[in-house]
């Protein structure tokens, strides 16, 4: 089942090497429904009261080195298999769209992507983490730096890629020296084990968790990206081709949050409550920096960009509240944003495609002939603001809750960005859909109504949204049960609801019958 | 059926409309579309009565119910349900949005007939009111912050519903932000609440408040001076009321029903809602009864000597929302609701009239170029005479009862309350003249060419419409009203609009007439039961001295309104310039947007070039470049190194040899 | 003579042949300086063998007679197939292999 | 006095008997104008010969000729290593230039020669035999570089590898002379016994003699600062015996670096151990910034091959059994990646005008998919990418090191690979990222850029005996890569032979 | 007497030694170290081991010496040109190289081995005769004995490949496409751009192109 849910997209990718440069596409897509399908079915199976890990695989792979290939699923990575698997199916099938160059060779990069990335969401051996969270780099070096575009006055597709490459790998391969101490130094001497289960069970000493925690940060922090680690994501979302970037902003990041989660709570839960200021602090400067550079920025690609470094900043925060709700609503936001991003540069293309520009100041008054476009780009648009109401808006609210009830002040700071977000969000769709068209700007834009192609890939996602604004609760209460013990297993404290009323204060005070309102009580003395 | 099952009709009415309206843009023909949304509406204003008729059906002390759909978002111990809390207070609220909101829909049915966003417009428009009932109907902070967000956004979207208008798009957005600012300052309030109370359900939340707070703690201040920020922001209290004149980019219903009646008035019903709390906070709740009073008469002063027709009327909104704000800040809830209740109407109805007569000049708002609409719109003509009325509060209107019973409840609260009367009468008689300036400069007098060519052909004035505020032309293609737009007053729904408002206007007062009825209070005491305040009653003597006073004010005012604009023409001209100072001052709306850009808007988007120019490229790329340098540095060095002459290659080798001897003679023992 | 004599005699030549072999141009003369280091290497090995008064040191010592020897004849092809080339006989032109 | 005969494993040797054999019979077909074709599969005949008395041995561990020679895993493993090597040599020279010049039989002879010496290093336990053992190996290596005799680069290759060669041999043998002083043995287990007993442990005498032999293998693994022939060499020699020697010369080196260090100088751990360390750091740094920018294919693997052998050199430094198994399994590894590699050069430096200058690949992906494939894969194995048996080695390597508490110099690993990235993936951007040049006809400036030339191959890019070990190789990193269980049991077998 | 002989030696060899790197004429080079090589067989004597002193004589002084000088008489032996290329060569050799004695004679001197300081244990009659060698040789030595005869033999077909002449008469028909190469573009004939004209006509000389930067 796990496997399937794993090998499925290479395997369709290796097949449709030799295929007919026509047919390869809609293989590819197939390739990726049928992963969608598992993943749902994954879902429908899901034991929800259960913190544990569900239908798991654990096979010694190479003994010799203590590595074993253990996958498995649980609250933390579910939705995250299960957004990857759509996003894939949305960018594969805009791909097979449009005419893409060597065809064969482009689809079955991006299902070799597609299993990497899975693989890393479901690794549950540190190793064979490190491994995925690496492979995935891989096609996506060779997606961006062939399919993308050279910029002119800007480095080249191949050159920004390369940049992206030395970045994130920085990061990874520190990580793999830190696990590989993880491991040894929490066994010492005895059995070496890399899964991680065994790894928390054991446990390694304050001293060592200092730094290895540092290294994986740094894997992690790169790949978000977050503030004064993001040198690499402007020239590499300006070069990647769009189908790639729908998929790459919309699901890599979330690996690097998702580590977190993972990887760093378990093993290095002291580390992670010492420099738990630390990180806030980063993921407060890359709300406010991110929100900052996408309202100041014209290229729709950075606005983009910038604002999933923004994003991503809550995510983080959000996990280093160290608060059960603070990383249910990271969770809940890692999918909401894949789901808002990804439709975004969809709609960017499309926008190029109209417009002939990436600069929002050419476009404009699309909205008149492109009702349906304006709708769905709206919709987006309000999600990725974290409109009340829309899902985006429950994980920002616990994100923030928990932010402000374990650090106030990093709240304060930290909701600025929700109003920020409002203005760039609002402002890429006026400056796309109103005002004058451009067209009497001077250049002129054919302001076309979007076709059915480009309608069935975003439709899905924009109904996903619906969906999620109306019942967030879907995710949330499957991933709670980890969630809470993931975090519980770094405070200390034994339950959530235990944990609350240690951190909220006075509640403890709240005397009196959960009555429901009855005006009665004399207001003050 | 419940209470709370016709509750759930009404917020799903609207809803539907909205829907239908919206998935129906290529299929439905306009009319149809404008029937669909103006029948939602009614069917959720009588839904509304069937609600009221339950309750009343109730004992008084039993008039509460919470009931909810589905769990919302419940983990780690926050719990939310899409949940509803049906009391009296919300069913008031309930009504009156219903209520106006039919009749506007029916005034836009005629209005905006002609107008190519017909569609967008009614279906932006019942999503407004289906937002607005969810925000009265909400039962946890949560879902009324939703509420809160969607009518910022209803508002957003109708005020650039002509989004060729950059003007418009701007005004959105300026609109759009401050709400979120608003919308921020709940949710920080809503987390200090959960913080202190573990919950968001009002009913656990007002329950255990009490218990829980000693008066004026720290905590209980924070919290209502949070709320207060959103109710600010919303109802357009100083200092975030600068996106309200801008408002009016959109058409004249929207600015009638969301900018007027409605929308704006959600923070005086918040206050209400969490009055438990603000009784707990005796100093916040002072704070904003003061920050009413300035908004008051800071917004009374600015409408004397505003030109924009609609912007005056804007302003004058502000200051009526002030003396709501005031009323259920200081205690007087019931008095509150009801002003709210009456400024619904004759507002609205203010609105519609001014609409009505800028359609009629193409789209000019400037009053100085209108006059003589006596003549030629009577009908309107009379419907704005009678809001002016009720606006300034002439005896026997409904402003006239409203407004007084706010007033003679401070009076009788005493002590610095006092204020609240005095001020509270010098912003009357404020009311009374700019209101009246307004109607002298508009109505009588010799008719303006537009005028004049509706008396004699019957038609309104075929211009190419224009933005009035940068005199560009509007292209009519994206749903803006083209020159062959001939609505006026003409349409038969218009005037049953106008009609139904003012006659509401006039008499809607009368059910709560000091000493002879109390309706509205006696309908709402419920919800105020357990408050302290509720006990101070103003003798019905004390009532109607104030009643006195107030109507001489209101007459007085309108006296010196008339001696200016009608006896003496040229006295304004003579009073600005002895006035200088102060006319600069109010002509330039005390200059607070001049302010705000200052302090806000400029220096983030100067964060933001910096951020672009200096840091990114100086920072962040050179942290890149640098350690790239670098390493090619060192590579150029070892390849320099590499000079391929064999005896330097045998030189390093050796000397790497001499330093690892070196160190290992060293590292001997 | 005591033992170290002679071994201190074989770093002084070790040393010189070193020099040469960083001075000198000429690829035969340079090959003449390996010897003088492998030489050194030898007195050195037979200085040892008599100290530690065992054959081994002395046996080494042949053996690397006959590698020197090996070396010798192989750089000396060299030179003459450098020779036959036509290009000069000299270590420092041979660098078009660098950076 | 009377005359013991020494007992003689002939079992234990015949590896090293069938090699000589073969020299003679390979060089006796040269004289023999019938056989002269058959020199190559003479020598594919006797490698494979000798493999096959090598894995008969296999599991045996035992002193062989009065202890000269010791036969364990760790020698077989690596002997197997270099034979596998110089086979992948044969079948890539055919109709290579420099076999032509030298002369078919020479050629192969030579190069049995010099494997003949890589497999009595890897078994050498005596001091005697490691000199003549290294210098086996290394004079056919000198004579083959040189092989190309009508290029210039060639025989400057040939000459500075000479020089700078024997220079490194003359270091090496003062040192032995000096550890034979010190303990008057020439015994491996000799020397660590008088090191141990003779009250010289930490003596300036033993000291300098180890930093001898140290700089010695330093410079036949190209260890910088000792690195410097290499570039030059690599880029000079004929291409089949630069990845001959890339992958074997190093492969033998460790063996013995490995055996001589571990084990004749056991008790001096304390003193080398740190020495070697800041080494390994030094030439992992030189060796990945001066690969950076460099035009020339083979010159880049040079300067990457001093990067590598930083990195093994790790597993040295530590001194343990995981070391020593992590070290051969890199080494296996590192074979496959290079070899692949350089078969794709060779390729290109017949079939265009540019030499092994990555001119040469650009456009490969779509012009010669066969052969960008395993240069790609290759170059992303010796970058240590996922999925390629380079992160699997590298993943080894760091576990021993953080096991033997050399973390600092893992990360040094970790950061090295960081600056590989940046030479190996522009090879593969070249490959994949460019427009491809048309090849001007013209006669092909193997390495070197030497004006002698052949004329242009436009079919090498299709020759069997060069895609087919391309392809073999490739297959072979990705397939380690992802089973690498069997390569890993090699690997221990090998570790645990020489701490048993 | 002993010691008069070892400082004659040692003078000689020394003096040998000094004389190798300082003649400009490397045929005055190799007599130097012919003089060299005769001292270091004299000090081999004086350390007992008489075969290895008469191998020295033999073998190198002998055979190796013939063979250097009849390659110098071959390619004729130009003196060097005095101005050196590499910028500090010529001040960090000698540097170097005193360095290197300064640290070997430090390691031996400082040795606490007490062997060094004595003039070695006394050997039995027969000590390094060739006997004693011959039995090592063939006893504990066997291998690497007879490793190097192989590598003799490597080394000869190796200086065959590099210096033999092989052109005119191919070997096979693969060598004989090669040949017709070789005087194809290789050929003299047309010289390609990249060829260094200046080292083509006048064999030896020093070519200027070669030390330009």
């Amino acid at each position: 089942m796990i496997n399937s849910l794993l090998w499925t997209p290479l395997a369709f990718g290796i097949v449709g090497l030799f295929l007919p440069k026509r047919a390869t596409g809609w293989w590819a897509v197939l390739g990726t429904v049928v992963t969608l399908a598992i993943a749902i079915s994954m879902v429908a199976g899901f034991d929800s009261g259960n913190s544990g890990l569900q239908n798991t695989v654990d096979v010694a792979w190479i003994s010799g080195l203590g590595v074993d290939y253990s996958l498995g699923i649980d609250g933390l990575n579910l939705f995250l298999v299960v957004l990857t698997a759509l996003l894939w199916v949305g960018g594969t099938a805009f791909a097979a769209f449009r005419p893409q160059e060597r065809p064969q060779l482009f689809f079955f990069l991006m299902l070799v992507a597609e299993t990497a990335t899975l693989g890393a969401f479901l690794a549950q051996d540190l190793l064979l983490f490190v491994l995925f969270f690496d492979l995935m780099l891989v096609p996506f070096y060779f997606l961006f730096g062939s399919w993308g575009s050279d910029r002119e006055g800007g480095p080249s597709a191949a050159a920004a890629t390369l940049k992206m490459m030395i970045f994130t790998l920085i990061g990874s391969l520190l990580m793999l020296v830190g696990a590989i101490a993880a491991a040894i130094l929490s066994a010492d001497g005895g059995h070496l084990t890399f899964s991680i289960a065994a790894l928390q069970q054991q446990g390694l000493d304050v001293g060592s968790q200092r730094w290895i925690f540092w290294f994986f940060a740094a894997a992690f922090l790169v790949k978000m990206p977050a503030f004064l680690l993001h040198g690499w994501m402007p020239d590499a979302y300006r070069a990647a081709p769009l189908p790639v970037l729908v998929v790459f902003s919309g699901v890599l990041a979330k690996v690097g949050a998702y580590g977190f989660l993972r990887v760093v709570l378990p093993l290095f839960p002291d580390a992670a409550i010492e420099f738990q200021e630390v990180i806030l602090v980063i993921a407060l400067a890359s709300i406010l920096y991110g929100s900052v550079m996408a309202f100041t920025q014209t290229n729709v690609r950075l606005i983009a960009g910038y604002s999933s470094v923004a994003q991503l900043g809550f995510v983080t925060a959000g996990i280093f509240a160290l608060r059960a709700d603070g990383a249910d609503g990271a969770i809940l936001q890692m999918v909401n944003h894949g789901l808002v991003v990804a439709p975004i540069f969809v709609i960017v293309a499309i926008l190029v495609e109209r417009t002939g520009t990436e600069d929002i100041r050419q476009m404009g008054g699309l909205a008149l002939r492109a009702p349906v476009l304006a709708a769905l780009f709206l919709i987006v648009a309000l999600a990725t603001l974290a409109m009340p109401g829309s899902a985006n808006f429950i994980g920002e609210f616990y994100i923030l809750n928990g932010l402000f009830q374990a650090k106030i002040v990093f709240a304060f700071i930290a909701i600025s960005g929700v109003a920020m977000s409002a203005y760039y969000a609002l402002r890429l769709y006026q400056h796309a859909m109103h005002n004058r068209p451009a067209s009497q700007q001077g250049n002129g834009v054919a302001s076309r109504e979007i076709g059915w192609r480009d309608g069935i890939v975003l439709a899905p996602l924009v109904l996903c949204i619906l969906g999620l604004a109306l019942y967030p609760q879907l995710i949330l209460h499957r991933t709670a049960p980890t969630v809470d013990q993931t975090v519980a297993g770094v405070t200390g404290g034994p339950a959530p609801e235990a944990q609350l009323a240690s951190n909220s204060g006075p509640t403890g005070r709240n005397v009196g019958p959960e009555s429901t309102y009855r005006p009665v009580g004399r207001g003050g003395p | 059926m419940t209470a709370t099952a016709w509750a759930w009709l009404v917020l799903l009415l609207p809803l539907l409309g909205s829907i239908v309206i919206g998935l129906g843009f290529r299929v439905l023909p306009a009319k149809v579309a404008g029937v669909v949304g103006t029948v939602a509406i009614g069917l959720a204003f009588a839904c509304g009565v069937g609600a009221l008729l339950c309750l009343l059906g109730e004992d008084p002390e039993a008039r509460h119910h919470a009931s909810s759909l589905w769990t919302y978002a419940s983990a780690a111990g926050l719990d939310v349900k899409l949940g509803i809390f049906v009391d009296p207070l919300s069913v008031f609220m309930v009504l009156v949005v219903t209520g106006v909101s039919t009749l506007i829909h029916l005034y836009s049915y005629g209005y905006m007939q002609s107008d190519q966003g017909y569609h967008r417009f009614f279906s932006y428009l019942n999503f407004f009111v289906f937002s607005m009932l969810l925000l009265v109907l909400a039962g946890n902070f949560v879902l009324l912050i939703v509420g809160w967000a969607f009518v910022g956004f209803a508002s957003y979207a109708l005020i650039s519903f002509w989004y060729r208008r950059t003007t418009a798009t701007r005004a959105g957005m300026k609109a759009f932000v401050i709400n979120v600012v608003g919308d921020i300052g709940l949710t920080l309030a809503a987390f200090l609440i959960f913080r202190e109370l573990g919950s968001f359900d009002y009913g656990e939340v007002f329950a255990k408040a009490p218990t829980v707070f000693h008066t004026n703690e720290w905590t209980i201040t924070a919290i209502c001076l949070l709320l207060l920020v959103g109710a600010f922001a919303k109802s357009a209290q100083l200092p975030f009321h600068t996106w309200l004149p801008d408002a009016m980019e959109g058409p004249t219903p929207v600015s009638s029903l969301i900018h007027a009646a409605t929308m704006v008035t959600a923070g005086v019903y918040l206050i209400a809602r969490t009055h438990v709390l603000f009784e707990l906070a005796p100093t916040a709740a002072d704070i904003s009864a003061f920050v009413g009073l300035a908004t008051l008469l800071v917004a009374g002063t600015i409408a004397l000597v505003m030109t924009d027709l609609k912007r005056a009327i804007a302003y004058s909104t502000m200051s009526q929302i002030g003396y709501m704000v005031v009323g259920v800040s200081i205690g007087a809830y019931s008095a509150g609701m009801f002003h709210l209740m009456t400024h619904a109407f004759f507002k609205a109805l203010l609105f519609m009239a001014a609409g009505s007569i800028i359609a009629a000049m193409a789209n000019e708002q400037n009053i100085d170029k209108m006059s003589g609409f006596g003549k030629a719109m009577r009908f309107t003509s009379i419907a704005m005479v009678c809001g002016g009325l009720a606006l300034a509060a002439f005896p026997g209107t409904s402003g006239f009862f409203s407004k007084d019973e706010i007033l003679a409840y401070a009076d009788a609260r005493g002590g610095m309350y006092v204020i609240f009367t005095v001020l509270g009468y010098l912003g009357a008689f404020l009311t009374a003249v700019y209101t009246f300036r307004l109607i002298f400069r508009v109505l009588p007098g010799r008719p303006c060419p537009e005028a004049q060519e509706l008396i004699d052909t019957g038609h309104v004035h075929h211009a190419h419409p224009f933005n009035p505020a940068t005199g560009e032309e509007e292209d009519t293609d994206v749903g803006f009203p083209g020159s062959e737009h001939h609505i006026a007053e003409g349409s038969p729904p218009m005037k049953i609009a106008m009609g139904v408002l003012a006659f509401l206007a006039l008499f809607g007062g009368l059910i709560q007439v000091p000493g002879l009825d109390d309706a509205v209070t006696k309908f709402l005491d419920p919800v105020f039961a357990g408050s302290p305040l509720i006990a101070i009653e103003p003798s019905t003597l004390a009532d109607w001295e104030g009643l006195g006073v107030g109507a001489a004010i209101s007459v007085v005012g309108i006296a010196v309104a008339w001696w200016l604009y009608i006896a003496q023409p040229t006295a304004p001209a003579i009073l600005q310039r002895r006035l200088k100072p102060l006319y600069t001052l109010f002509a330039n709306k005390w200059y607070f947007d001049e302010a705000i850009s200052l302090l806000i808007v400029r220096p983030a988007l100067a964060v933001g070039r910096f951020a672009n120019r200096v840091f990114e490229r100086v920072v962040v790329d050179g942290l890149v470049s640098g350690t790239e340098g670098t390493v090619r540095g060192a590579g150029g060095v070892v390849r320099a190194v590499q000079n391929g002459f064999v005896r330097s290659y045998a030189l390093l080798l050796i000397a790497g040899f001499a330093g690892l001897a070196l160190y290992f003679l060293l590292s001997s023992s | 003579m005591n033992v170290e004599w002679y071994i201190v005699l074989s770093a002084l030549l070790f040393a010189t042949g070193a020099i040469g072999i960083l001075v000198r141009r000429s690829p035969m003369v340079i090959l003449l300086c390996l010897e003088l280091m492998l030489n050194a290497g030898n007195l050195a090995l037979v200085a040892f063998s008599r100290m530690v008064g065992n054959g081994q040191g002395q046996v080494f010592a042949i053996v690397v007679m006959v590698i020197a020897a090996c070396e010798v004849v192989v750089g000396l092809g060299l030179i003459v197939a450098i020779f036959r080339r036509r290009l000069p006989l000299n270590v420092d032109d041979l660098r078009e292999l660098r950076g | 006095m009377n005359f013991h005969e020494p007992v003689i494993d002939y079992g234990g040797i015949s590896a090293v008997i069938a090699l000589t054999v073969g020299i003679c019979v390979v060089l006796l077909s040269a004289v023999f104008k019938p056989l002269r074709r058959t020199a190559p599969a003479l020598t594919l005949l006797d490698l494979a010969v000798a493999a096959g008395l090598l894995i008969w041995q296999w599991g045996e561990s035992k002193d062989l000729i009065t202890g000269a020679l010791r036969l364990d895993d760790l020698a077989i493993s690596i002997s197997l290593i270099a034979i596998l090597t110089a086979a992948f040599c044969v079948v890539v020279s055919t109709r290579e230039p420099a076999t032509e010049e030298a002369g078919s039989g020479e050629y192969h002879a030579l190069l049995l020669g010099s494997v003949l010496g890589m497999v009595l290093l890897a078994q050498a336990q005596n001091l005697v035999t490691f000199f003549v053992a290294i210098e086996t190996l290394s004079i056919p290596l000198y004579i083959l570089c040189a092989t190309n005799l009508r290029r210039e680069g060639s025989l400057e290759s040939g000459l500075k590898y000479l020089i700078v060669g024997s220079v490194g041999s003359a270091t090496l043998l003062y040192g032995m002379a000096f550890l034979y002083g010190g303990t008057g043995s020439t015994g491996f287990e000799g020397i660590a016994i008088g090191i141990a007993h003779n009250g010289v442990l930490g003596d300036p005498l033993i000291l300098i003699g180890i930093a001898m032999c140290a700089v010695g293998l330093a410079f036949k693994t190209s260890i910088a600062p000792f690195h410097q022939w290499t570039p030059d060499v690599y880029q000079g020699a004929p291409t089949p015996i630069t990845g001959f020697m890339a992958v074997a010369t190093k492969a033998a080196a460790f063996a013995v670096f490995l055996r001589f260090f571990d084990v004749a100088l056991g008790p001096q751990v304390e003193e080398w151990q740190p020495a070697l360390a800041v080494l390994a750091a030094v030439s992992i740094v030189v060796g990945n910034v001066g690969a950076l920018g460099q035009d020339s294919l083979k010159r880049m693997l040079g300067y990457s091959g001093v990067a590598q052998a930083g990195y093994m050199l790790g597993g040295v430094v530590v001194a343990s059994e995981a070391g020593v198994s992590s070290l051969v399994f890199y080494l296996a590894g590192y074979a496959f990646m290079n070899l692949a590699a350089f078969a794709v050069v060779v390729a290109r430096e017949r079939e265009t005008p540019f030499g092994d200058s990555i001119r040469g690949v650009q456009g490969l992906g779509a012009e010669r998919p066969l052969l960008a494939w395993p240069l790609t894969i290759s170059m992303l194995a010796l970058a240590g990418l996922p999925a390629t048996v380079g992160f699997i080695g590298k993943l080894y390597l760091i576990e021993a090191l953080v096991e033997g508490d050399y973390t600092w110099l893992a990360v040094f690993i970790a950061i090295g690979t960081m600056i590989s990235l940046g030479y190996y993936l522009r090879a593969v951007a070249a490959m994949w990222m460019r427009p491809e040049t048309e090849a001007v006809g013209g006669t092909p400036a193997i390495a070197g850029a030497a004006p002698e030339a052949d004329p242009i191959d436009p079919e090498a890019g299709r020759r069997w005996y060069l895609v087919g070990p391309a392809l073999l190789a490739a297959a072979a990193s990705v397939f380690f890569g992802i089973v690498p269980q069997p390569l890993v049991e090699f690997a221990a077998h090998a570790g645990a032979s020489l701490f048993s | 007497m002993e010691a008069v002989l070892f400082f004659l030696a040692a003078i000689g060899a020394l003096g040998g030694a000094v004389g190798v790197i300082a003649m400009r004429n490397p045929f005055y080079s190799v007599l130097a170290l012919i003089v060299h090589l005769f001292s270091l067989a004299v000090l081999f004597l004086l350390l007992t081991s008489a075969f290895v002193a008469a191998a020295q004589v033999v073998v190198y002084a002998g055979a190796v010496m013939v063979l250097y000088v009849f390659v110098v008489a071959y390619v004729g032996g130009g003196g060097e040109s005095a101005w050196e290329p590499i910028p500090g060569q010529r001040f960090l050799a000698p540097l170097l190289g005193i360095a290197l004695f300064v640290e070997l004679s430090v390691a031996v001197l400082s040795s606490a081995l007490l062997a060094l300081g004595t003039h070695g244990p006394d050997v039995p009659a027969g000590f390094g005769d060739p006997a004693a060698i011959g039995r090592l040789l063939l006893e504990k030595f066997l291998l690497p004995f007879e490793a190097s005869s192989i590598l003799l033999l490597i080394a000869a077909v190796g200086a065959i490949v590099l210096a033999g002449r092989r052109r005119e008469e191919g070997a096979g028909g693969a060598s004989e496409r090669f040949a017709h190469e070789a005087n194809g573009p290789s050929g003299d004939s047309n010289p390609t751009p990249q060829r260094r004209s200046a080292s083509e006509e006048a064999p030896p000389a020093p070519s200027p192109t070669g030390v330009t930067p």
